[in-house]
């Protein structure tokens, strides 16, 4: 179902992020050298590469936490100037991270609806007497939060404390708290480390459940090959912070600049 | 303006500051191996010196008495590492300086319990009132003293974290607990260590306030002038808290001088926290501090 | 009573977001509210009403205030009492020199100048964190004692510094005995516990947590770390000014700026701590706690007449207890007394099967 | 254990409420703070009053064949702990609470408006509120003997005498070194008025609670170059002052403290540099009196006393805590005269304290004479002005440094008047006295 699903995919190419010829560097180290990078619209994006690639880099890069010294990103065809950290969440693009970062004191109902915050209005008020606009919110986004939690089949553990979930469904919740922001671009960091067979599968199925149903662009960072070639429509491969390929996962397989690096990483 | 003055609120300055330092060395100890925050430091000088200052007048001869009480402080230490560090091992740090809130208070309540809360009079056989007069500025010879003390126990300390063994284990930990393990002492050892120690230089502040001001309760609120000489010299400096105390020192009394009497007296109560709210916006690990990674 | 959730579906999202969801909580709550003001006015004397009760609520105030900036968006202050004196200070100040200003008014603009300066002196909040803010907030309780005591001004020129409550009275009908008060006090304090309760479950609280447990995943789903926290400082601090006028008008009555000492700040963090860091009812049960511990250590001491325990011991226990107690809660439990009241709940709601 | 927990409370408060009932007896509240920071002056000042009760119970069988009863409450030496005391302790007792003494300024101001309702009198001796004195506006409140102004203008005549006449204060530099709190502030408006009056220049240093670290201060004291320095200090602030005053090389005999700064915590600790230190006190030094042989004879030697023995010699607190016991016993004395021999109430005893009058027959009954000077009370005049007697601290001990200096109420009392009005008219008072 993938075949045609990417077929017709990539037969419209609406670049969503163009990044043009980047350099970042901490210091002395060179964490990214002269990449270029489009993200289409609708695909999903795996970036790979051995440790130390400059994978994360790319992704921080992507969600605009680092600013690279040398060359541009293009949002949306426009040239993105630096902003605020939350504000990043505003333009559409959310986010997993590597190592599990929920809110640890709350229930996973309540981390999806803090992912619902940036889609509400702050009136002290109202909030504070629960009444009018304050009240209605809540409710409406309560129906939302459902709907993922139930698009997640997460319903059971909807009011318990997600610090005593198993990693498995923690990385699940925090996929949740990702999709409540109804992003166009969703930044998966690792979204499979640590998981066993079963867990992986759960996850391949929701994230390309995801990109189906609500069209979500999707870039994923991704140690696991096998996983990445199953699900990515086109692989970016990062080798000490230089792109060495790009293309769909059978043009990179067989990338022979690809195979030496991992040859050489491994 | 009458210069000879100023030097006298200068000099007076520093070496009050130098008083303060006393004390936060013991938070700097503490705080440099186990990155915890200790309120308690000011109940602990309390509590060592009125176990010092009532030993002495049940005519236990003095340095008996040092031992003795140097021995109580040890045991303190092996107490509250039992009871209260070890259990919050791997607690968030702010949770670790609350409970040395709740420390402070049992502790304060414990040494008044025991050794009651009449004022203690300690005569080091120092003159308190005698000074050196240059020009007309007075230097009291007392302070001077009580200074070359403090420098004298900060040097002893930073050969102890150079040379020694258990120094060295404490450095490491400072940076990272595996690092400890490695070198092969228990944590926990090293914990009573530390504390044993800043036990140690808080028996030795309360020793030299204590002469100064008259053992008793009050003495325990000055734990409250060494946390802004902390935040300035930095939480992990051990020459840092000197360096604080003296900035504190000069930068209070000269301010209750010269800006007291154009805005009302009482300012050295929050000017040294002014200063030290400065300098966290600027430089939030101190002017000698490490840099803090986000550990609070 | 038996405990049970069993057999209560919720049809409707709206009616699982009710403020209580479980209908016994809902019984229970009601019980509580009637007895706090039907039942207490009828059995409680003066000396419960005037040196318990009243004092009682309103720590329970300044509690709940510190809970919001403390337990709920994690971060630490030890200037509480500081925003207490501005909330009673800016009171009276504004009575004095207005002085047809009804009280409610007054106390009002206490908790808004309050909130104005415990913003203040949030911003530091953005840079620092942990006990290096706690700092900057002792900063906010040495100044504000002293601008308070060194500038005659605040006190109306009062030759002993001290300021006396002008007489309450709402509608011509004057609060001056204990049970008005006791209502007066009862009313804005509830109303207040109602709302940071709101406030806790709606957008703003889930910020405010969001920011406590991870600020970087915060400000990657667009929570705006700057304004969440200083929000949380302006509502704990006007909290706090609540707290501060009815503790110098109703239950002092005449105030010197020394009442709002940093013993007080501390007093009320380890209400905070004993309580529940992160719930309503926590503030409420350390209050108590906080309360009520001296009285009945003291009597304890009185029944002993000096003969056994010398008030002195007892107050030296005192301090050995609330320290214990301090660290008892912080490594057993975290979340205070209101954990333990859930724990039993949970554990009453499984009876009598252990699983 | 939560449970657990409420139950001991619950228990607990059972038991004190069956506990004091203090049936046919005079009732005495107690509110002493034992701890705290000014714990130091209120032990031995509460062991004085104390023993001095018991030592009437021993020696007369109470006052008027009924026995006192009295219940300690600690405040700590705070306002809001005293009104829990005040609230608790007031309804004690078959007749309820006779008296109250706050041994605090800060105290005296929070119960100030619950006396009226409660029918209870205060009697806060050489502190509290200055203006109380006024009776016809403050008729529960008894600033017994002499009040803070009053201390004010005897301490000024003292230096006078040390400096040979009121005409040569002209010129004089002092400086009043005070309390940063209601109690220190008190003197301040006073004090500017003799300055004008006598032509002396005067300054005010405040030093902030505790008062440990007074450095700075005494620099700007030093800067100042007074002739003479007034300090108002209280607990751990004194003695701090007296070292801080020697080593800004000025000497404790141009120091005149006052009546909280005039015990064994204040001269011991500096040692040498308190010597020729005086201060001002309502009593006489020593303590070869009647009352206090009495106590020794009935309640040291029965072996039942508060605190150590030494204490009646070596603590001008605890003297000053059997003062307290004295008035308190007199009043309720005083009251039954009217009254009858039964256990008296917060109203009699009132009567009884505006109806005070010792004469130096009755102080010679009372085994007080020459201890603390003769002085009567009428319903417009609540202190009674007694004149003050300034101590002189010779290293070991106090000794009387000066005659009963009368206080100068030429001075004082139209100002109390004005002030007390101001209050009667804000709380729409009518005058007591007729």
């Amino acid at each position: 179902m993938n075949v045609n699903a990417k077929n017709n995919k990539s037969a419209k190419l609406e670049v969503l992020m163009d990044i043009k010829d980047i350099s970042l560097s901490f210091g002395g180290l060179k964490a990214l050298q002269n990449v270029n990078l489009h993200i289409q619209k609708g695909e999903i994006l795996a970036i790979i590469g051995p440790n130390g690639a400059g994978k994360s880099s790319m992704l921080n890069v992507i969600s605009g936490i680092y600013i690279p010294q040398k060359g541009v990103v293009e949002w949306k065809g426009k040239l993105r100037k630096k902003i605020a950290p939350h504000d990043i969440a505003r333009m559409g693009i959310a986010r997993t991270f590597q190592n599990i970062a929920l809110f640890r004191g709350m229930s996973a109902l309540e981390n999806i609806l803090t992912g619902r915050n940036i889609l509400m209005k702050r009136n002290l008020f109202l909030e504070a007497l629960y009444l009018g606009m304050g009240r209605k919110q809540e409710e409406e986004h309560r129906q939302k939060a459902e709907e993922i939690i139930d698009f997640l089949e997460i319903q059971s553990i909807r009011k318990t404390p997600v610090a005593r979930l198993p990693y498995g469904l923690q990385k699940r919740v925090e996929l949740g708290r990702a999709l409540a922001l109804e992003p166009e671009l969703l930044l998966l960091d690792e979204p499979m480390a640590g998981m066993n067979v079963e867990e992986k599968e759960d996850m391949c199925r929701f994230i390309l459940d995801v990109n189906e149903q609500f069209g979500t662009t999707i870039v994923l960072i991704e140690h696991d090959m096998g996983v990445v070639m199953d699900i990515s429509d086109r692989v970016a491969v990062l080798d000490y912070g230089i792109k060495i390929a790009d293309g769909t996962p059978d043009e990179v397989r067989s990338e022979q600049k690809v195979i030496d690096a991992y040859l050489g990483a491994g | 303006m009458d210069w000879w003055f100023f030097i006298e609120v200068f000099v007076g300055g520093l070496l009050s500051g130098v008083m303060y330092s006393l004390v936060a060395l013991g938070f700097v100890l503490i705080f440099k191996a186990s990155g915890v925050f200790n309120f308690a430091q000011g109940a602990m000088v309390l509590f060592a010196a009125l176990t010092f200052v009532r030993l002495l007048e049940m005519g236990v001869p003095a340095l008996l008495t040092m031992a003795i009480t140097i021995g109580v402080m040890i045991l303190l230490a092996i107490f509250i590492e039992r009871v209260m560090l070890r259990p919050l091992v791997n607690q968030d740090l702010i949770i670790l300086f609350m409970a040395t809130i709740g420390l402070n208070y049992f502790i304060e309540g414990f040494a008044q319990l025991i050794w009651g809360s009449h004022v203690g009079v300690l005569d080091l056989g120092v003159d308190q009132y005698a000074a050196f007069e240059i020009g007309n500025a007075l230097i009291n010879k007392f302070d001077v003293w009580a200074a070359l003390i403090a420098g004298s126990l900060v040097l002893v300390l930073s050969l102890f974290f150079r040379f020694t063994v258990i120094g060295r284990a404490l450095r490491a930990v400072a940076d990272d607990h595996q690092a400890a393990l490695s070198v092969g002492i228990p944590l926990s050892t090293i914990w009573v260590y530390v504390w044993s120690t800043a036990g140690i230089v808080a028996l030795v502040a309360g020793v030299v306030w204590g002469s100064k001001l008259g053992v008793q309760f009050a003495i325990s609120t000055v734990a409250l002038k060494a946390i802004p000489v902390l935040i300035i010299g930095g939480f992990t400096s051990v020459p840092g808290a000197i360096i604080g105390g003296l900035i504190v020192g000069c930068g209070e009394k000269l301010a209750e001088v010269y800006l007291g009497t154009y805005i009302g007296y009482g300012i050295e109560n929050w000017f040294p926290y002014m200063l030290a709210l400065i300098v966290l916006m600027i430089r939030p690990e101190g002017l000698f501090g490490e840099k803090i990674i986000e550990r609070v | 009573m038996i405990y049970r959730e069993s057999g209560q579906f919720k049809t409707t999202y709206k009616a699982d977001q009710a403020i209580l969801p479980i209908f016994q909580d809902k019984v229970a709550m009601g019980l509580l509210m009637f007895f706090a003001f039907v039942i207490i006015p009828f059995i409680a004397d003066d000396y419960w009403l005037s040196s318990i009760l009243i004092p009682f609520l309103a720590l329970s105030l300044a509690a709940l205030g510190l809970n919001v900036l403390t337990g709920y968006a994690g971060q630490i202050s030890l200037g509480t009492a500081a925003f207490m004196a501005v909330g009673a200070f800016a009171a009276y100040n504004l009575q004095v020199r207005v002085p047809e200003v009804p009280f409610l008014i007054a106390f009002i603009w206490g908790g808004l100048c309050s909130a104005s300066i415990g913003i203040l002196f949030g911003l530091p909040s953005l840079r620092i964190k942990g006990f290096y803010l706690a700092v900057a907030t002792l900063a906010a309780q040495f100044f504000i004692e002293w601008l308070l005591t060194n500038f005659g001004w605040f006190t109306n020129y009062d030759s002993s510094g001290v300021i006396t409550a002008p007489p309450l009275g709402i509608f011509g009908f004057a609060i001056d005995n204990p049970l008005s008060k006791y209502l007066l006090v009862l009313t804005i304090v509830v109303l207040c516990a109602f709302a940071v309760r709101n406030l806790a479950r709606s957008e703003i609280g889930r910020a405010w947590m969001a920011v406590r447990d991870m600020d970087i995943a915060a400000e990657a789903i667009g929570i705006n770390l700057m304004k969440t926290k200083l929000l949380a400082f302006g509502v704990s601090s006007f909290l706090c000014g609540l707290a501060g006028a009815l503790w110098a008008y109703i239950v002092l009555g005449t105030v010197e700026p020394q009442a709002f000492d940093i013993m007080r700040s501390f007093e009320i963090l380890f209400m905070v701590v004993i309580g529940g860091l992160g719930s309503v009812s926590g503030a409420f049960l350390g209050a108590g706690f906080m309360i009520l511990l001296p009285i009945l250590l003291n009597n304890l001491g009185s029944i002993v007449t000096g003969s056994a325990i010398s008030t002195e011991t007892i107050a030296h226990i005192e301090f050995m207890v609330f320290g214990a107690f301090i660290i008892f809660f912080l490594i057993v439990e975290p979340k205070g007394l209101a954990r333990l009241w859930q724990i039993a709940k949970e554990k009453l709601r499984l009876w009598p099967f252990p699983y | 254990m939560v449970y657990r927990k409420i139950s001991t409370v619950i228990s607990f408060f059972v038991l004190f409420l069956v506990s004091a009932s203090f049936a046919g007896e005079h009732f005495v509240p107690i509110t002493s703070y034992r701890t705290g920071p000014y714990g130091v002056n209120g032990a031995p000042a509460a062991n004085g009053f104390v023993d001095y009760l018991k030592m009437v119970n021993a020696r007369d069988g109470g006052v008027g064949g009924v026995k006192l009863a009295w219940e300690e409450c600690e405040t700590a030496y705070k306002p809001d702990r005293f009104i829990e005391c005040y609230e608790r302790l007031k309804n004690k007792g078959e007749a309820g609470a006779t008296v109250f003494q706050p041994l605090s300024t800060g105290s005296t101001y929070a119960v100030l408006d619950r006396l009226a309702v409660d029918k209870i009198p205060l009697i806060t001796m050489g502190y509290g509120r200055t203006d109380a004195s006024d009776g016809s506006v403050f008729p529960w409140v008894f600033p017994l003997m002499v009040n803070y102004w009053s201390l004010s203008t005897a301490k000024i005549k003292y230096i006078a005498e040390l400096e040979g006449g009121l005409d040569k204060l002209k010129g004089l530099k002092i400086a009043n070194v005070y309390h940063d709190s209601p109690y220190g502030k008190e003197t301040g408006p006073i004090l500017a008025k003799q300055a004008e009056l006598y032509g002396f220049d005067l300054k005010g240093f405040p030093v902030a609670h505790p008062g440990i670290d007074q450095k700075a201060t005494w620099l700007n004291v030093r800067r100042y170059k007074p002739d003479y320095v007034v300090l108002r200090g209280w607990g751990v602030m004194s003695q701090t002052s007296i070292k801080e005053a020697m080593r800004a090389r000025i000497d404790a005999s141009k120091m005149v403290g006052v009546l909280w700064s005039c015990s064994e915590q204040d001269t011991i600790p500096p040692g040498k540099a308190s010597i020729g230190y005086s201060c001002a006190s309502m009593i006489n030094p020593g303590t070869n009196y009647k009352v206090f042989q009495d106590i020794v004879k009935y309640v040291h030697d029965e072996g039942n006393a508060t605190g150590p023995k030494e204490e009646m010699a070596n603590q001008q607190m605890y003297r000053v805590g059997v003062l307290m016991g004295v008035m308190t016993v007199e009043s309720i004395a005083k009251a039954t005269e009217k009254f009858g021999n039964k256990p008296m109430s917060g109203e009699q005893v009132r009567w009884g304290i505006e109806n005070l009058n010792l004469t130096d027959e009755r102080l010679e009954k009372m085994g007080i004479k020459d201890f603390i000077p003769n002085f009567r009370v009428t319903c417009a005049d609540h202190e009674g002005s007694a004149p003050v007697k300034f101590q002189r601290w010779n290293g070991k001990s106090f000794e009387p440094a000066s005659d009963w200096i009368s206080t100068d109420q030429s001075i004082v009392r139209p100002m109390i008047e004005a002030s007390a009005a101001k209050y009667a008219a804000e709380k729409g008072l009518s005058s007591a006295c007729n």
